[in-house]
């Protein structure tokens, strides 16, 4: 029995650990790929493995969520813009511009690494029973009385997002004239 | 797997979404990008929810979802609308409030 | 006793206060006559207030002081409001008056057909009473307050027709020139306040002598700036530009200003300080310098001038250096007695060319006249005895106060040969020109075709006659005037005899005529022959030694373009540039800043980045 | 009492917005009643100020903020008592003439009474927080009164004006907070209650710099020579009620403000840069005087001359002894009289004649023999005639100056450019006198009317009180005196050490 938990540890261990590089690789694609088209699709590949990895980490409930919002809706409402506004590829220029922004963002991740390593930060213990743990029904439970104000202020900023679409969608704009300076 | 090994895989995808954002001059290609962060955001309160067993972190999450999606529509009709008017789609080229 | 005394000047102050808010409303002849009547009660009460004064033994009549209130006190400065009753203050009053009212009189008659006769005496009654304040003053502060009012009421009067482009500009000339001269006093009664701790007279008189010795500095500065006040308010060089013009004024002011009043405050300033004077000898020696130099200097310009007031004005400008001229070597009384047969002949003389400007229709070119002589006999004899006191032809009032500062000049303490060699060249060139005006004016036919002359109504002959009774008698109140004076000055001035100089200064007056009746009764070819000779020197007498003009470029122009210089170049350029540029430079240097505000969404992103990365280094590694 | 001086107008500017824009009666009625209410109570309170006490009287205190010991303080003595009647008396001038303002006459006056409020406030304010807050209240309503009803650059103006005076102000703050830390540190104790921070010795080096921020801000408002560069844009475009203030009033806090904050707070400051300020105030009177020949706009002459005339207020401040304290106090009463007078009388011009520039005018006497008059009065008042009012302020000023000990052997110097300022009063006084009323009337001057009673009855309390200031000073000075006394001996009682002895014991 042990030495299965051992196997069995290994091999949950060796997915989150293929799951996750694929995210990361996934998500070098949608910044690499010069086709808006491919970006998307890199980016439903990077949804699904982190939906994966929810999984994993015994979040059922938001790795559905994770498919169904990311993957599905708005990862659809891209593709309709871009099949909309065409994927023209874009050249890539500006290289003072790229190397600070690399820069940047290489010391940005060494430190995010060095605070990664810090160490542990004291546990908080929650009181969920394991066999609840990430159930939509542990997570209704908790939504609908401890959050129950944020939950709807989300609901009205949907409504208000909701609203605002159709007033930019529905009235037209003249083209704008440069302003010259 | 530990703690470190979630820790780095959410900086990398945060870091590579960063990137992707200051890098790409197509405005849909930095959305992505933004969707990125937030996702690996996401990922990082889901998984400590897990350690922690508290489900604090899952509700967080569920909360970023319903905000991004909400941010992702009325971005993409901004877009869209941009657009229309502009018939172009570098952002560079939008420098209105240019000082 | 001498309470009575401040109806003095409260008379011609209410007779300005009731005219100039009435005048308009009440009828002419009550305006002339509350006018002259305000100021002959002034008189009556100055004649009231000397009886009193003679009643008191001599060494009784200096010093009083008469005090209404408490005027201020501030810090350590106090000062009561209060007049000084003595010899000199009084007669200074009677001379005021008493010129004063008969110019009133005569004014009546000259002024008749002016729409604005009522402002016209109103401003008269004003130049008395500050006249009055001047002379009664007990410190130098209420003798600045008459002088500045003096200076007012001149300004009001010369230019009285204020539509007069010329009268406006000689008004201001008069103005502010009269005010670089009370700034001057009024620095010279902060120096003395500094020192003295008061500004009144009798303390500051007091206690000179034992603080001071001859020609200490502060003596000097004091005496100096006083004379800044003085030589501005008597016209003596370099600030004597102002008189002349001051002709643009009516007839009466002239007289007024001339004779009784304005000129001779700063004789009066003089005499009142003589015990200032005598501590600093070298200012004593400049006012007799300065004296004589005007002397002749305006001596010399009214042998050529055409205008008969103009010339009657340098007359007066030279008479004023004989007076300083006799204060400078320190013979006050005589330098008085000679203001006033001054006061009495020059009013004559003013009053005189008035009638016959008056008959002419306002004409005062001497070359338009002639011939005036049958038709106006009063004028005719009364301007001749003027004429002859101003030359100071023997027995005329003129002849005694004249001939006593010459021969003083010589004579006295201070005086030596070059004083008196002025005094008695100016003395010749006055009997010159003060004939060439007769003869030009009176002998020969009228020039003026078109001209009806006639002669003056009785309301302005009778103060002539007035006047020329005094001319002529005035001479004989010398001693008296001694005597009077002589408690003031500590002393009786003594009139020394020379007959040898005496008999040169008269040959001198009587060749000044005889000159004049040769050029200009006799022959007229002789006449063309010298001016043609003396050509260059015509025409710098004629200019007025150009002095207008030296002024103007030295002066009146730097100040204006200064004052432009200093609005285009310090104000705009300068000052307000500076700060503009403070404004601009900011502006400029935000709006390189707000470059950094590309508009580029990702260049904002990229510096977000860049502060979160900073702010992380700091948390990691600190 | 105190209080209802200062509320009463500000009360009513804000009762105003209740008023129906249309309703020009009662606006009229409320401006009038409220300036009127104000100036009365400011008689009563003269009449019952004791001349002899040198001390605050009338003095209320609320509690504001307590948190921080910041007090509702107000007080009056007898350096404030003339300045409150003055401005009291300028508010109800400049109301009544405020009426001749077309456009928008309710926000007009409510903005007028609202200087007027704040104004009164620097006055009486004894807490150095409530100066401060009255000093910026004074600026608001000036902002929008050139702003709206200026004429000509009026934007600029305003820009000017409030930015110059926002930068003294804010320096001012500083040096308020600082001198409250200073006397903390001395006595553990936070206060912002002006009399007893009197008493606080302060470090000489300390009160260089403090001296410093507080004479910016003050000479800003006055203006002292180099920053006066705010006043002729400022002064040419301010709509002439408002000018009645500004002048009359708000230029008066600054020297004010020397006299309450400066003179007691930093006496070794002021003793070192008495000679470089007198210098500057020399430079200011003869600099003002001599531009104001140049020009030919009358209200830019007329706010040169004040430049020139608030030059001689500074250096009488400075000469720092009573004759010449007291001559300033003075002087301020006279040129806040004077002043507002001329630019009364530049108004009733323009008024009629539609132009101020002296090339276009000429000749005016004719059509107005009673403006005339009381021009005339003014006017010799303003180059200083003795036996008026403006004399009287100068003689004792320079009086003040030539007898000072603080001007390191330039006194000389400073009384004779005062001469020479005087001098060059006289031509511009008459430049603008002559070239307007006197000379050949033209064309434009044939249908003018005269001043109507009205309009004269504005100007003959003015008329009234340079005569009487002139023949009568003593009431005036008298009122004045003990606390300028008490301002020049004043004893500092409060050491540095004071705090930490008592804490040993």
């Amino acid at each position: 029995m042990l030495e299965i938990a051992t196997v069995f540890d290994f091999a949950h261990d060796s997915v989150i650990f293929i799951v996750g590089m694929t995210a990361v690789l996934a998500s070098l694609g949608v910044v690499l790929c010069s086709s808006p088209i491919y970006c998307a699709l890199y980016l439903i590949g990077h949804m699904i493995c982190l939906a994966l990895l929810f999984l994993l980490y015994n979040a059922e409930f938001l790795a559905v969520v994770q498919i169904i919002v990311y993957a599905g809706a708005v990862m659809i409402l891209f593709m309709f813009i871009i099949a909309l506004l065409g994927g023209k590829k874009e050249i890539q220029e500006n290289s003072f511009h790229r190397a600070m922004a690399l820069t940047f963002v290489f010391t940005l991740l060494g430190e995010l690494y060095l605070s990664a390593t810090v160490g542990q930060t004291e546990p908080i213990k929650g009181d969920i029973p394991p066999e609840l743990f990430g159930t939509a029904k542990a997570i209704g439970l908790e939504l609908f009385s401890k959050h129950i104000v944020a939950f709807e202020l989300a609901s009205c900023l949907l409504l208000v997002a909701a609203v605002g679409v159709i007033c930019l969608a529905k009235f037209s704009f003249a083209p704008l004239r440069r302003r010259v300076r | 797997m530990g703690q470190e090994f979630v820790l780095l895989i959410s900086a990398s995808v945060f870091c590579v979404g960063t990137a992707g954002f200051i890098i790409r001059k197509n405005p849909l290609i930095m959305f992505m990008s933004v969707e990125l962060m937030l996702n690996s955001v996401n990922f990082l309160l889901v998984t400590y929810s897990s350690f922690l067993n508290s489900l604090d972190g899952q509700i967080f999450a569920l909360f970023i979802m319903t905000v991004a999606a909400a941010e992702v529509v009325v971005g993409l009709a901004i877009i869209l609308t941009i657009f229309r008017t502009r018939q172009d789609m570098d952002v560079d080229h939008i420098d209105v409030l240019k000082g | 006793m001498f309470a009575s005394s401040w109806l003095i000047l409260l008379f011609p102050l209410l007779g300005f206060i009731g005219l100039s808010w009435y005048g308009s409303r009440i009828s002419r002849n009550l305006v002339g006559l509350l006018g002259s009547g305000a100021v002959g009660a002034s008189f009556f009460m100055t004649l009231v207030t000397l009886s009193n004064l003679m009643f008191l033994p001599p060494e009784e009549r200096v010093g009083q002081v008469q005090t209404l209130y408490q005027w201020v006190s501030a810090g350590s400065f106090e000062l009561n409001l209060a007049i000084l009753i003595d010899p000199l203050s009084v007669f200074m009053f009677l001379i005021v008056t008493g010129v004063g009212f008969v110019i009133h009189i005569y004014s009546i008659g000259y002024m008749h057909d002016d729409p604005e006769y009522s402002r016209f005496f109103a401003y008269l009654n004003l130049f008395i009473f500050s006249m009055l304040v001047l002379v009664a003053a007990a410190d130098f502060f209420f003798l600045i307050v008459g002088w500045a009012l003096v200076g007012l009421a001149s300004y009001l009067l010369i230019g009285f027709w204020r539509e007069k482009p010329s009268a406006v500009l000689a008004a201001r000339k008069a103005f502010v020139m009269n005010v670089i001269g009370d700034v001057g006093m009024v620095i010279a009664a902060l120096v003395i306040f500094e020192h003295f701790g008061t500004l009144n007279f009798i303390d500051v008189f007091a206690a000179a002598p034992d603080k001071f010795r001859p020609n200490d500095d502060a003596m000097l500065l004091i005496t100096l700036l006083l004379l800044v006040g003085a030589f501005a308010k008597s016209a003596q060089l370099p600030m004597h530009t102002w008189l002349p013009d001051a002709m643009e004024g009516p007839t009466p002011v002239s007289a007024l200003i001339h004779a009784a009043t304005m000129v001779t405050a700063g004789v009066y300033l003089v005499a009142r300080c003589h015990v200032l004077y005598e501590l600093a000898p070298v200012t004593m020696y400049l006012i007799a310098g300065v004296g004589g130099i005007t002397a002749i200097f305006a001596g010399s310009m009214a042998l050529v001038q055409n205008d008969i007031k103009r010339v009657i004005a340098y007359s007066t400008m030279s008479q004023l250096g004989y007076m300083f001229l006799a204060m400078g070597i320190g013979v006050y009384s005589l330098g008085m007695f000679h203001l006033m047969t001054h006061a009495f002949f020059k009013a004559l003389l003013f009053m005189a060319a008035g009638s016959v400007i008056h008959s002419l229709d306002g004409e005062q070119d001497l070359r338009n006249m002639g011939g005036l002589k049958k038709v106006m006999p009063l004028t005719h004899a009364t301007f001749l005895i003027g004429a002859l006191a101003l030359a100071g032809f023997p027995l005329t009032s003129g002849f005694f106060s004249k001939e006593a500062i010459i021969l003083s000049s010589y004579h006295a303490e201070m005086g030596n040969i070059v004083f008196w060699a002025i005094a008695v060249l100016t003395a010749g060139m006055t009997a010159f020109y003060i004939f060439r005006v007769y003869f030009y004016t009176f002998s020969g036919e009228l020039r003026s075709p078109d001209a009806h002359p006639h002669e003056s109504p009785m309301i302005m002959v009778t103060p002539l006659l007035v006047l020329s009774t005094l001319a002529l008698l005035g001479g004989f109140l010398g001693p008296w005037v001694d005597s009077f004076l002589g408690p003031v000055f500590g002393h009786i001035a003594e009139h020394p005899h020379d007959n040898a100089l005496e008999s040169i200064a008269l040959l001198a007056g009587i060749g000044g005529i005889a000159t004049a009746a040769l050029l200009y009764m006799v022959s007229k070819e002789r006449l063309a022959l010298f001016k043609e000779a003396m050509a260059p020197v015509y025409d710098l007498l004629l200019h007025k030694y150009y002095v207008d003009e030296i002024y103007d470029y030295l002066i009146v122009r730097p100040t204006k373009a200064i004052g432009l210089f200093l609005e285009q170049k310090a104000e705009r350029d300068g000052v307000d540039y500076v700060v503009d540029q403070v404004g601009l430079q900011v502006r400029e240097v935000s709006h390189v800043i707000s470059l950094w505000q590309s508009g580029k969404v990702r260049t904002y992103a990229l510096n977000m980045i860049v502060g979160v990365v900073t702010i992380l280094l700091f948390v990691v590694f600190m | 009492m105190l209080s209802l001086i200062i509320f009463i107008p500000f009360i009513a500017a804000l009762g105003l917005i209740w008023v129906s824009k249309e309703n020009q009666a009662a606006i009229k009625m409320v401006g009038v009643g409220a300036a009127g209410a104000s100036f009365a109570l400011s008689l009563w309170l003269l009449y019952s100020f004791d001349a002899a006490n040198p001390e605050m009287q009338f003095v209320q205190m609320f509690h504001w903020v307590p948190a921080l010991h910041i007090n509702y303080l107000v007080g009056v003595d007898g350096i404030s008592i003339w300045m409150v009647v003055l401005t009291a008396f300028l508010g109800v001038i400049a109301i009544l003439f405020s009426f001749s303002q077309k456009e928008g006459l309710r926000n007009f006056v409510a903005l007028m009474l609202a200087l007027e409020a704040g104004t009164l406030g620097v006055f009486l304010a004894l807490d150095t927080i409530l100066f401060y807050v009255f000093w910026e209240l004074m600026l608001v309503p000036t902002y929008f009164l050139i702003g709206i009803w200026g004429e000509g650059r009026r934007v600029y103006a305003t820009m000017k004006f409030v930015i110059f005076t926002l930068v003294g102000s804010l320096l001012m703050l500083v040096a308020i907070l600082s001198l409250t830390m200073v006397h903390y540190g001395a006595t553990h104790d936070v206060t912002f209650d002006l009399r007893v921070l009197t008493l606080t010795h302060i470090d000489p080096a300390t009160q260089m710099w403090m001296f410093l921020f507080f004479f910016v801000a003050f000479a800003i408002k006055i203006p002292v020579f180099p920053l006066h560069s705010w006043l002729p844009h400022a002064y040419v475009a301010c709509p002439i009620p408002a000018l009645i203030l500004l002048t009359g009033a708000m230029s008066k806090t600054g020297a004010y403000g020397f006299l309450r904050f400066c003179l007691p707070l930093f006496p070794e400051a002021v003793e070192s840069f008495a000679a470089v300020i007198g210098l500057l105030a020399a430079t200011g009177m003869v600099y003002g005087a001599w531009i104001a020949v140049a020009q030919r706009d009358l209200k830019a002459l007329v706010a040169y001359s004040s430049i020139s005339h608030l030059g001689f207020i500074v250096i009488g401040i400075f000469a720092h002894n009573g004759t010449g304290i007291e001559g300033s106090l003075l002087q301020m009463i006279n040129h806040g009289i004077i002043a507002s007078a001329l630019f009364l009388i530049v108004g009733f011009i323009e008024m009629r004649a539609g132009t101020r520039n002296l090339n276009e005018l000429s000749g005016l006497s004719k059509a107005m023999p009673v403006l005339y008059g009381t021009f005339m009065l003014i006017m010799l008042a303003a180059l200083g005639l003795p036996g008026l009012n403006g004399f009287v302020g100068e003689f004792l000023i320079l009086m003040g100056v030539w007898t000072s000990s603080m001007f390191a052997g330039l006194s000389g110097v400073f009384v004779l450019m005062g001469g020479l300022s005087i001098v060059l009063a006289s031509i511009y006084m008459l430049y603008m006198f002559q070239g307007s009323m006197q000379g050949k009337p033209d064309q434009n001057s044939e249908g003018m009317t005269d001043i109507g009673r009205c309009e004269f009855k504005l100007l003959v309390p003015a008329c009234l009180l340079i005569l009487l200031i002139g023949l009568y000073p003593k009431p005036f000075i008298d009122r004045v005196s003990p606390s300028v006394n008490s301002l020049l001996h004043l004893e500092k009682t409060v050491n540095l050490h004071a705090g930490e002895e008592s804490d040993h014991h």
